[in-house]
């Protein structure tokens, strides 16, 4: 896989992964300042998987995100300001403050939004990509969503309807071993996610959620099999949430050794790691510094600036009709 | 040119116009065509029932399987896959077969459909219509017999639409379709096969403006949906009185047109509201607190809710017709705020 | 199996599986009559899956039904007089008329009762057997379904929790291959219900559903793995519904030969055919004859019964509290 | 004896006298113990949360797994079993972790949990308590935000309880778990931390029965959960000018104290209705509507009512500020009631 990509796009793949971090990690660092309210879902450790999967997208194409959405949103190049402005509930915000952490959106740039709602994305994923079937496009949806999104309805109900319509979509689970305190372990009864989708006739995968090439290639492949009107499918990124459920969760449930073990599959080292001859350390280096400037910068001018005006509580309830 | 039309074909009509006027409108639901999975070795399955009222029948000889989706059953599938094809730039309409299997994709409705546009700050549209079957009468007892009304107007970003007549039904349908926001339009089961005088062509009744059904002096009675007819035969038995009867068919309940009810209530002083649904926070509360407050220095006597029971629907005919209000509960609601003596 | 039962539960059986046969024929002539408003769900065709399952029970098990749930009062002999009675509306139903047809109940013999929401029941009986493993009782509960629930997220979310906490719940499909006009064909993506448990890890059979003893067989099976404390199963009963969807449905979308070719699976046929050597011929007419007259009798006391007070419209909303 | 105890503690040891006084009570829900899947192979994750707000922590370790059973996130699953648990002789206590996700479940609660004792004639009961968290004011945005009490309360057969205090808290909840029809216990989550004086044995409030926080002879304040507090804080400033105000919180919304709110309204001849939530078929149109028809002849200005907007929750601070109603706009709303001319 690395093989075939050209520079260019190994230092896109490494300049998104840093920045998420870099905004991660200042989002934590908000939190415990008590400087933002409200719930932050951290993205840290799961990089590789937003990495992965969004920068092959087309404009064209859809995705849905969850309120662990930060990292998508910043693999799809939404503006930093936009989504740290968000994040501040100020009038710079992508979505002018209204929707908040949960709810980074930009259907401008494909991205349905972030839902707050577990397994809530799936069926309108699904119809947005009924619709680009309907219309004889052959542009994909993706879902992202969580371990703990199996169970539900609506996870089931849209597993179902994407292979009744072969409606080109990917289910992409970012499985990071909890929802919530709940370890996979013990509610994943088929053990993987992946193991869950005979019933629907969608093929799946399980992959190595830290090693952004694995991810690469397996979307590459689904989304291939959807463009060309062979269906939905499935990808199970393993992967792990450095943070905890929100920031502030105590994580009392993370066991020390497992904690360990996954940092020690960081996507960011994992990528130095298999680039770094290649790339040179220093070109990654630097790349990490500039997104640094530009994270400060974000979160600088976000706090900066206005909050909206108070009018806006009723507005964009409904659509203006010309 | 108009002709008489039941609210069944009516509604049927609609649909067939627009979607023939615009490749972007599909229809989904539950049997909504019939007969799915036999069209290649047994052609007749097709089209076997369009809907357990016949409402969408003949529908996908017209337009096809692509466009007159049956789904398996699950709601949450298939109105969120409605919600997601909407921001996709379709048009869908589904169908939720009755409104009491409301709860089985309420999430859709309520986090998703009402509030993307909102918490996405203001960038977003979802145009779904749901069309769904309310109402009781029909001996279906308590899980196919609900109205709910109220459960969607408490919800903003929703726009909740519950045609009385034929003609409204067309008309409003046609609004819901072309309507940029998710609509919740409401068809009553007993009124599927009321005539009406029905136009031809398409046209669109706007949303929020009350339809003033009789016009009187005395009292406003503002009824809801198929009560709108009932009040109407109320309205005509106390006319034998003197006493005149003004009623009021809101046909949108959000939004609503307020002002056509407070002006009435002003001109009359009197209000009487009636609603088959459950009392509480309900249709009749909503209407009766808005004339309380607004229209209250116009008022000259207590406001009346004329209201289903707070039960569920029973199956047993005579006790779903004590359940459902009546004229006579009507024009006693009426004549016990006459009699009490004006302030 | 028929071997090991001896003349009096052969007989207990095909008198169950008559009775509901001639009950359904005669609410088939009430509804074309319409002398009983209201939707008529008959169980014609089915009366195996009922008379196999139900007569296993014991006075502690619990059962859930759907609106198609006269064959399941039946078989759990709720005197037809109460069933008749309700479907009138009248004092004299089960519920005393506030239910209808789609409403049988009665849970002092452990049927919680039918339900009109599709696979609203299955979550139900998955708690009932709950409370049995709690109370480290023996018991078990049983969910009637049909071909058409299975893509409901309320169904997913049944066996995901029988499974989690290993309820003693047996799941038991009748598939009769239509929901309503749609074909199983259609939207059964697995190609059967016996094989969508595999995520579940809830073992699966299917079954011939026209056979009595073979049903009897599957669920004497899966009742002992429920009361043994190993946990849920599920029975997927191939049987054919002979009515429509409710009574006055056209059926248009039933092929002539498929008809014909379950009709001649007929269960009461098929039981015939099994025992007739066995119990004689006479003896298995008579037992049709004596259901027949105990139906006629239920119809016609149903039909002179009261109706409720309609003071009974505001009662039993909630429990009276002592 | 009392002691200061705050909501979440005052809930958590109404669950734990119960839970010791009844081996049918469990606790069903999400992370409501929390670590689930760890217990074996690390110890410390055992009791991790005890939910978001902690509210059931320490339960585990005193009642086990057995008792206090974490879920997978499937509402619809778990809601279910325990109305079935409830029918086979359990007193299931279950968490909808945000009220705000009560329609992935809604079914089960609007057709099985209300209904069931109904349609089946009386012979069953389904003795669940539903608890869930509502309310804004906490910068968790539109879908963890909102009330909906007027949902549940539209629907016969539920009963809606809504603790303002601590010491309500523990005494409705225990009366919760002790009744035997599905009750829907809406904890508010900007009250969780606010301290009461709480008897330390167990006791029951009964339902239906609404307590006077604050006589008054000018105008009846109803506040709705959290807004019974803005309410007193409104009355406090009111009285500064010499307007004294009687505070009512209805405790339960299912059944509602008509009685007292009416015996005010007759005494005061005002009333405001303040609630959070969306203006439209709420509780606070319920309850206006009740005193615009039974209170009628005592009014002597329009009935006001306080709400949230037409809106979801918005997640900007100022914005989410400004939707909740605050002692300034209860004022306002009396002050303006007063100035009308009395009729
Ligand atoms: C329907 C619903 N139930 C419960 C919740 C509360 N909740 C928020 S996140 C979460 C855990 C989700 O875990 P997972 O799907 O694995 O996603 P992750 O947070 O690990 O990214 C839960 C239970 C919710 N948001 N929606
Ligand atoms: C949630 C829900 N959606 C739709 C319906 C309408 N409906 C009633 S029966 C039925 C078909 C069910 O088919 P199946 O499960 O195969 O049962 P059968 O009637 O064949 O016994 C449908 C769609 C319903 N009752 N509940
Ligand atoms: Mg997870
Ligand atoms: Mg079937």
């Amino acid at each position: 896989m690395i093989r075939s990509l050209d520079n260019d796009t190994l230092l896109g793949l490494w300049e998104r992964m840093a920045r998420i971090r870099a905004f991660e990690t200042r989002v934590g660092e908000i939190a415990a300042a008590k400087e933002v309210a409200g719930y932050l879902h951290t993205y840290s450790g799961q990089e590789a998987v937003a990495c992965g999967v969004i920068p092959l997208l087309r404009d064209d194409d859809w995705f849905t995100s969850t309120y662990r959405n930060h990292g998508h949103a910043i693999a799809r190049d939404i503006p930093l300001d936009e989504i740290a402005g968000e994040i501040y509930g100020k009038v710079t915000g992508v979505c002018g403050g209204k929707g908040g952490s949960m709810h980074v959106a930009d259907q401008s740039r494909g991205m349905i939004g972030g839902m707050g709602i577990v397994a809530g994305g799936l069926p309108i994923a699904t119809g947005a990509a009924l619709a680009s079937k309907y219309l004889g496009r052959d542009s994909v949806a993706v879902a992202f969503f969580g371990d703990g999104a199996v169970h539900q309805g609506a996870w089931h109900e849209a597993l179902e309807f994407a292979s009744l319509f072969q409606c080109p979509v990917v289910f992409v689970c970012e499985n990071n071993l909890y929802a919530e305190t709940t370890a996979v372990d013990y509610h994943l009864l088929a053990g993987s996610v992946s193991a869950m989708t005979g019933p629907y006739q969608i093929p799946s995968v399980q992959i190595d959620g830290m090693d952004v090439f694995a991810v690469r290639a397996a979307t590459a492949a689904a989304f291939e099999r959807a463009r060309t009107g062979n269906g939905p499918s499935l990808i199970e990124a393993m992967t792990y949430r450095y943070g905890g459920q929100y920031e502030g969760d105590t994580q009392t449930y993370k066991p020390p050794t497992e904690v360990a073990y996954w940092r020690g599959q960081d996507p960011l080292l994992r990528f130095r790691s298999d680039t770094a001859t290649r790339l040179g350390m220093a070109t990654l280096d630097a790349i990490e510094q500039s997104v640094q400037v530009e994270v400060d910068a974000a979160f600088t001018a976000a706090e900066a600036a206005p909050w909206p005006d108070i009018s806006e509580v009723t507005t964009d309830v409904y659509t203006p009709i010309a | 040119m108009t002709r008489t039309l039941n609210v069944k074909d009516a509604i049927n009509e609609a649909l067939r116009q627009e979607m023939a006027a615009d490749n972007r409108v599909i229809l989904m639901g539950e049997d909504i065509a019939g007969g799915a999975g036999r069209d290649a070795d047994y052609p007749p399955a097709a089209d076997a029932w369009g809907g357990p009222f016949g409402v969408t029948q003949g529908l996908l000889p017209l337009f096809g399987r692509e466009r007159v989706i049956d789904t398996a059953i699950a709601e949450t599938g298939f109105v969120g896959a409605a919600i997601g094809a909407a921001i996709a730039g379709l048009r869908p309409v589904v169908e939720i077969m009755y409104v009491d299997f409301i709860g089985t994709s309420f999430d859709q409705l309520l986090n998703h459909a009402a509030k993307l546009r909102y918490v996405y700050g203001g960038k977003v549209s979802v145009p779904i219509v749901v069309r769904t079957v309310a109402g009781a009468g029909f001996r279906a007892a308590a899980e196919h017999s609900q109205t709910l009304y109220s459960l969607y107007t408490h919800v903003p970003g929703l726009k909740v639409v519950a045609p009385a007549t034929a003609a409204d039904a067309k008309g409003l349908l046609i609004s819901a379709i072309r309507d940029p926001d998710p609509v919740i339009f409401i068809e009553h089961k007993r009124l599927y096969m009321e005539d009406d005088e029905v136009p031809e062509e398409p046209y669109a009744i706007p949303f929020g403006v009350a339809r003033i059904v009789r016009s009187g002096r005395d009292v406003t009675i503002v009824g809801v949906q198929k009560m709108v007819h009932t009040a109407v035969e109320a309205a005509t038995l106390l006319s034998r009185d003197g006493i005149e009867a003004e009623v009021i068919d809101p046909r949108t309940y959000s939004p609503l047109d307020s002002e056509t009810i407070l002006q009435s209530v002003e001109k009359t002083g009197r209000l009487v509201v009636v609603d088959e649904s459950h009392p509480r926070c309900s249709l009749a509360t909503d209407i009766a607190a808005l004339a309380a407050d607004a229209a209250f220095h116009s008022l000259r006597g207590p406001i009346k809710m004329v209201t289903g029971a707070h039960a569920p629907v029973p199956f047993s005919p005579p006790l779903e017709d004590a359940y459902i209000p009546d004229a006579a509960r009507i024009v006693a609601a009426v004549r016990d705020q006459l009699d009490k003596k004006a302030r």
